[in-house]
């Protein structure tokens, strides 16, 4: 019966090494927590000091100018007027930017996909993956260029919304194409193989399959340009009013949010309506998730 | 509210659009809000600076924009078209800090100077100590907040001072935007007053009501009699006690009235004299037009002491209304 | 036959469309920007001279590239030991686990609230902070932005990295273990050095994106048009300038500002690029 | 290496192949030189060891290999007298119709629509009645019918996967095909499920024509007419199932057959 | 069902095996009551039909399924004395060494840095020249000093599989465990490599102590002194390999050994 024959080099000085073991978890634990702290500290702050202004009226009305601040806060109300302006102008914008963004990413999305190694479709895809890094004031200057200078003669929603359809329209590309290659080929041969012409393939079987991962695609480009401000700033400029006319200048949730942060005086709607934007970005992430986890194939 | 009624009037078609100076944009706001009630024609201002206004109107992307500097001759020629200066009210520029429990403060020009030329870098300096010996000076850096766009409010800050102080004059010199020797900058005179308001040891220069609304502690300035005067409906009031020019182009910074806040001027609107351009329509100029000439009436002007501004002199709101009247459209008359 | 034909045309030509697209930015911003580097040439690029000031006008982004650098590689710096760690809590400690999910959701999360929030919950919160810390008077400059920038980035570094960690075969990991190695060594020793390309490409398409951020930027750097002499310094980026002096700027200035968003792209693309060449070898 | 190829010739065949080689990269061939005709209303059964292209050949034969342009095909295929490259490739796949070796029915989808998908994708317009009609006899001709007829607006793919072939190989029935091409259609499914295809089978080849690839040589020992036995992209013997099962001609089918490899 | 087990008892076992259960979903287990001694320098092979637990067993031996937190295990595990849950893992493990299914050297790693990974991972300082020393050795164990002594520095991932396999071996011998873990280390290969590496076993059972999970039966009548059959996840016989083989006492061992299943 013998002993256990430990070896004699490397034996010593293990516990020394469990103990580094031991801390270099508890590094990852620390940091990783101080890594989402920040979403915490942010939603306390923002529900705390924003859930006071959020009623009715906060979502009828339009914003307050600064001496209609001043005269509720001497009176110690609290600020009348709401973000009527901004959220109709944020969905104006977007509403407009996906009309234009969605039908062409997702065309280019299904070229990319149908033709996988050509030359061509390659520099698209190399170019989409560029577009998608432009820093969004790049985009806002380009907008201006375009369209205030030369379409719209002025600030615009539409130029506003030609800059966040830009935005989203990598996103939309890339999702589209990694949606359709997920769907395996013999659900497309099934159905040529019962002569249905190619085309409506495509639109009819391939669409309608992917249709969970093309919404999660979409859904995600919109809650990113919905808290865009730098490219609307020099391109929709904003608002006072509830504007609906594409070819004038138009408020949104976060030019509201910068507006209010600029001016002391309202700075109780700058909490209510970030808390706002960011509920509404929040929310449809997590609707994102949920069709990402139901809808997408496979 | 606001939704209802608009949708009532007839005249909903026409919008006006304005950006430029963020100077006036408090009295703006709240006339052009008053307006839309009252007649149903839009209005939408965007504060983005006095340059930015004298760019959109050269882009012809507004109807008109608003400037606290006057275009100097050069300038005007280098628009695509005549144009013509409405003043609107005057205001004051006036020097806001940030300093617990510290009011009143009086500052002369050089003390200005050597702030914003970054010489005084310390609350406690000497130099103001001894301007102001009942103060009790904290030991904390001064922080210079200055405008990071471009701005009529810069403009008139750079005039007084380039007035006041040769150094000034050789060094920074005057203008809508400057390279800044000291100091951090913010967008707007909202940016500023926010910043200066949320950040202690600061100063920096404003639209008066930007203090007044935030309740921001504001420098008492020497004029040149020498009295440190405060700013108020009166004292810059008593800036524009001088001979106007028929073209009301006239900077009214460093008054010689013992009264008068010495760092006030006019604010402008600056529209095209022929409003025929660019396909628009005869009612959009005529609303313009309209418009303004409202701004200039008693209606209009007693709303600037609710927001710190002051009225124009019965003088000068004649003059405006000769200009305004010059104002055609393809040579039709407008009002 | 003739519906087959359409479809190949539109598809092609919403393709082409995005080639043209790109074309155009590219033309546009050259067009634009072309004034301002006829009038200063290389200059523009090295020289941090900003004076607007009319009559003496002269225009150098050096300050702005200096600005932009710094704050996003300080910031790259100070993401590297949360998201490395978020990314090892992810891929391999808690890999698959109820608790990784919820972790994974907040990381998420992180990207999805708006810049300009950040920038909000920096000037009210982190300024203060930074102040009250001693480490400058007002709060405001470099290392503030860097900080929140920092933030900012997690979330693309961790979700790619730990998708990458995650990668990393179990039998190579069992192979370390049962030499006798601790988890930690496992880590060090098999798990980084085979995900180690895929971390970098990580890090720098996390580097790309605090590149152009501009809102939480603006609001915390200081705007000063200054090459910051240190971390606590105020400066100015090239988002942050651009969004600042856009709205105002005519003639030379405008094409200035043109030119440094022509500069601001390149960089972005150049960077980007990297990146996914990095990505496109690992698969 | 020359073989002793043996290939029966059948009489009026409905389909025939001539000549046909398939390459899906240049110079290699997946299928070689392969002739031979099709008997109506039978079973023909293609064998072969895996990568042999046997699923080549199969696919050939309704053009699939057309979408994929880097796939060069040569040769003649004749549907009755006619050059099937002269024929739309629309018209083609209706009457060549298609099963698969996993069970793939589109998956958003009723059970109802699946039938009728090949319809409602051309876009056809046909009377609620007449739809009725097709679902329901090819549902009958199935086998599937009475499992299904109380769920018919549920989505095909919470069925079996027994059941999703059956529903797969109703879809093609709906057309009436003349012939029905079907790659390993039972190597996804359970014993049961198996055995009810090949009973299917059986019962279809009253009316249809079936050419099957299977890996499985009992099963076309079990349900086939005729038999080919392919190898390395080549035709190696074709003849009656019986007798080549008993008696090959060719070396290389009866190592295959006697489990030599494969 | 109650079989008649047959299970030999070891003197001076170096590994006693003792009421081992390991299951990975709760109630189901994949190593049931599993008791057995090994005997010291000697070629212990454990066989058995797919999925009966041989590799589970295996790893319960250097507790490599603690790094899985889900998988339960019972009962305990002995080396010499001491219960080996007392050992702390990073030593057993290095007592215990473990060779794996699929070479998996390092890919990261030179193939000299592969050999004193052992070392290099945990930190510990060693001479170069005493480093030299191991891997000169270590490798000639294996029979692979001569085929890479020349590039020693290049990755050892260029290796053919059974140079990799043989490296991996290396790797674990560079600490001269008591005892050498090995999962079908030869599946991987082709016969030659197989050859080679089992060579190399018969060697190395002169210092080590080998137990070899295996498929191959007569991988393990050739090398093995004894023998383990499992049967869902049950030790059904053991005893030693010559005897087993050609009388066992377990009729499911009979079966298995003469391929009616497996
Ligand atoms: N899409 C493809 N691209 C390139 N080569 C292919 C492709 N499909 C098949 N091949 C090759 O063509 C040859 C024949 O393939 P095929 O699929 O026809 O064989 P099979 O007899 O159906 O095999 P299995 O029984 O495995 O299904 C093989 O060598 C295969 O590797
Ligand atoms: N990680 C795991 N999670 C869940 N079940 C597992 C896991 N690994 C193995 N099993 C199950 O445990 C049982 C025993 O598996 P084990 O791998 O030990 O079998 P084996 O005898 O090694 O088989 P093979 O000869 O195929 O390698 C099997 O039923 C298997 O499905
Ligand atoms: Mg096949
Ligand atoms: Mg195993």
């Amino acid at each position: 019966m013998g002993k256990i024959r430990y070896n004699k080099i490397q034996t010593n000085g293990f516990s020394f090494r469990l103990v580094k073991n031991k801390v270099f978890f508890c590094f990852v634990i620390f940091m990783s927590m101080i890594a989402i702290s920040p979403v915490v500290f942010i939603i306390i702050k923002l529900i705390i000091k924003g859930i006071r202004q959020i009623n009715l009226n906060f979502f009828i009305d339009v914003a307050p100018n600064t001496l209609e601040a001043m005269t509720a806060i001497a009176n110690g109300e609290i600020i009348p007027g709401g973000i009527a302006n901004g959220i109709t102008g944020s969905i104006l914008m977007v509403l407009l930017a996906s009309v234009m963004a969605i039908p062409v990413g997702i065309l280019t999305g299904i070229y990319l996909s149908e033709n996988q190694d050509k030359i061509f479709a390659n520099i698209i895809r190399n170019i989409s993956e560029i577009l998608q890094g432009v820093p969004s004031i790049v985009l806002g200057i380009l907008s201006y260029l375009w369209i205030v200078i030369n379409i719209t003669k002025g600030f615009s929603a539409f130029a506003g919304s030609v800059s966040l359809s830009i935005m989203m329209l990598p996103l939309i590309i890339k999702s589209t194409e990694e949606t359709l290659k997920m769907i395996p080929s013999t659900i497309k041969e099934a159905a040529l193989s019962l002569g249905v012409p190619y085309h409506k393939v495509i639109f009819k079987v391939l669409l309608p399959t992917g249709l969970g991962g093309l919404l999660t695609g979409i859904l995600l480009a919109i809650s990113r340009v919905l808290g865009e401000t730098a490219p609307l700033m020099i391109t929709a400029l904003g608002s006072s009013v509830i504007n609906f006319d594409i070819t004038k200048p138009t408020s949104a949730v976060p030019l509201l949010i910068w507006e209010f942060y600029n001016d002391p005086n309202l700075l109780d709607l700058v909490w209510s309506s970030s808390l706002f934007l960011m509920g509404f970005v929040l929310m449809l992430n997590i609707i994102v998730k949920r069709i990402a986890n139901k809808w997408v194939y496979g | 509210n606001d939704f209802s009624q608009s949708g009532k009037e007839e005249n909903k078609k026409v919008t006006i659009t304005a950006a430029g100076a963020t100077f006036p944009m408090p009295f703006y706001n709240m006339v052009f809000k008053n307006y839309t009630k009252s007649t149903g024609i839009l209005l939408t201002y965007g504060g983005i600076g006095s340059g930015g206004g004298i760019r959109s109107l050269k882009d012809k992307i507004v109807d008109f924009g608003a400037t606290d500097a006057f275009l100097s001759d050069e300038k005007i020629k280098s628009m695509p078209a005549e144009i013509v200066h409405i003043p609107t009210c005057l205001g004051a520029v006036v020097i806001a800090y940030n300093l617990p429990d510290v009011k009143g403060i009086k500052l002369t020009n050089d003390l200005l100077e050597g702030i914003f030329m970054g010489k005084i870098t310390k609350w406690n300096d000497e130099k103001i100590k001894a301007n102001n010996p009942d103060i009790n000076f904290p030991d904390k850096d001064i922080t210079v907040v200055h405008r990071s766009d471009g701005s009529g409010t810069t403009y008139i800050f750079s005039d007084f001072m380039s007035k006041v102080s040769d150094v000034w004059k050789t060094e920074v010199g005057k203008g809508k935007s400057l390279k800044w020797p000291c100091g951090i900058g913010a967008k707007g005179n909202p940016g500023v007053a926010g910043t200066i308001k949320q950040t202690p040891g600061t100063i920096g220069y404003i639209g008066s009501e930007y203090a007044f609304a935030q309740k921001i502690p504001v420098a008492l300035l020497q004029n040149i009699a020498g009295n440190y005067i405060e700013p108020n409906v009166e004292s810059i009031s008593a800036a524009a006690k001088t001979d106007i020019p028929d073209d009301t182009r006239v900077m009214l910074t460093n008054s010689a009235d013992p009264e008068a806040y010495p760092i006030s001027g006019f604010t402008w609107i600056i529209l095209y004299k022929d409003q025929d351009y660019d396909g628009r329509s005869k009612n959009q100029a005529m609303e313009t037009v309209k418009f303004l000439d409202w701004l200039i009436s008693k209606d209009a002007q007693d709303v600037t002491k609710k927001v710190h501004y002051s009225p124009l002199p019965e003088t000068t709101v004649e003059k405006a209304k000769q200009i305004l009247r010059t104002v055609n459209y393809g040579g039709e008359k407008l009002l | 036959m003739n519906g087959e034909k359409i479809t190949k045309v539109v598809l092609f030509v919403s393709s082409l469309l995005i080639l043209f697209l790109a074309a155009g930015m590219v033309y546009t911003l050259l067009n634009g920007a072309i004034p301002a580097f006829n009038k200063f040439g290389w200059n523009f690029i090295f020289s941090s001279e900003w004076n607007p000031t009319e009559g003496k006008e002269e225009y150098g982004a050096l300050s702005f590239i200096v600005g932009t650098l710094l704050t996003s590689i300080l910031a790259l710096l100070l993401c590297i030991p949360m998201s490395f760690s978020a990314s090892l809590f992810l891929g391999e400690y808690y890999k698959n686990t109820k608790i990784a999910n919820i972790l994974g959701s907040m990381v998420d999360l992180l990207a999805g609230i708006p810049s300009i929030v950040y920038g909000l919950w920096g000037f009210y919160v982190i300024k203060p902070l930074i102040v009250d810390l001693g480490f400058n008077e007002q709060g405001f400059g470099i290392f503030t932005s860097a900080l929140i920038l920092s933030i900012m980035i997690i979330p693309y570094a961790t979700s790619l990295s730990s998708e990458i960690i995650k990668m990393v075969p179990n039998e190579l990991k069992e192979a370390a273990y049962s030499l006798g190695a601790t988890q930690g060594e496992v880590i060090f020793n098999v798990i980084i050095p085979t995900a180690r390309s895929g971390i970098v490409a990580s890090y720098i398409l996390a580097f790309g994106r605090a590149l152009g951020e501009t809102m939480a930027v603006t609001m915390l750097i200081g705007n000063a048009n200054i090459i910051p002499k240190g971390l606590f310094d105020t400066g100015n980026t090239m988002a942050s300038v651009i969004a600042n002096q856009f709205g105002e700027a005519e003639g030379l200035k405008l094409s200035s500002l043109i030119a440094i968003g022509l500069l601001l792209f390149l960089i972005t693309g150049i960077v980007n690029s990297i990146g996914k060449l990095i990505i496109n070898k690992l698969s | 290496m020359e073989m002793n190829k043996a290939i029966i010739d059948i009489k009026n065949p409905v389909l025939t192949i001539k000549d046909l080689s398939v390459s899906y990269e240049k110079g290699k061939y997946a299928v070689k030189d392969v002739s031979a005709g099709i008997k109506k209303n039978s079973i023909t059964a293609i064998m072969g060891p895996s990568g042999c292209g046997k699923s080549t050949l199969l696919r050939a034969i309704n053009r699939m290999h057309e979408l994929y342009p880097s796939i060069q095909t040569l040769g003649k295929i004749y549907l009755g007298n006619e050059d099937i490259s002269a024929i739309p490739s629309i018209k083609l796949r209706q009457n060549i119709g298609m099963v698969f070796q996993r069970p793939n029915p589109f998956p958003t989808m009723s059970i109802y629509d699946n039938v009728i998908a090949g319809y409602k994708l051309n876009g056809t317009r046909i009377k609620k009645s007449k739809k009725d009609e097709i679902v329901e006899k090819s549902l009958c001709d199935v086998v599937l019918w009475d499992e299904v007829k109380d769920s018919l607006h549920k989505r095909g793919t919470f069925l079996s996967g027994g059941q999703q072939q059956r529903l797969c190989v109703a879809r093609t029935l709906a057309f009436q095909p003349e012939i029905i091409l079907m790659d390993e259609p039972t190597s996804a499914l359970d014993p049961i499920a198996t055995a009810k295809i090949e009973d299917l089978l059986v019962e279809l080849k009253k009316k249809y024509t079936i050419i099957l690839v299977t890996h499985n040589m009992t099963q076309a020992a079990r349900i086939s007419d005729l038999s080919m036995f392919m190898y390395l992209g080549e035709l190696m013997e074709y003849g009656i199932t019986k007798s080549l099962f008993t008696n090959p001609v060719n070396k290389k089918t009866e190592e295959y057959l006697t489990g030599k490899f494969g």
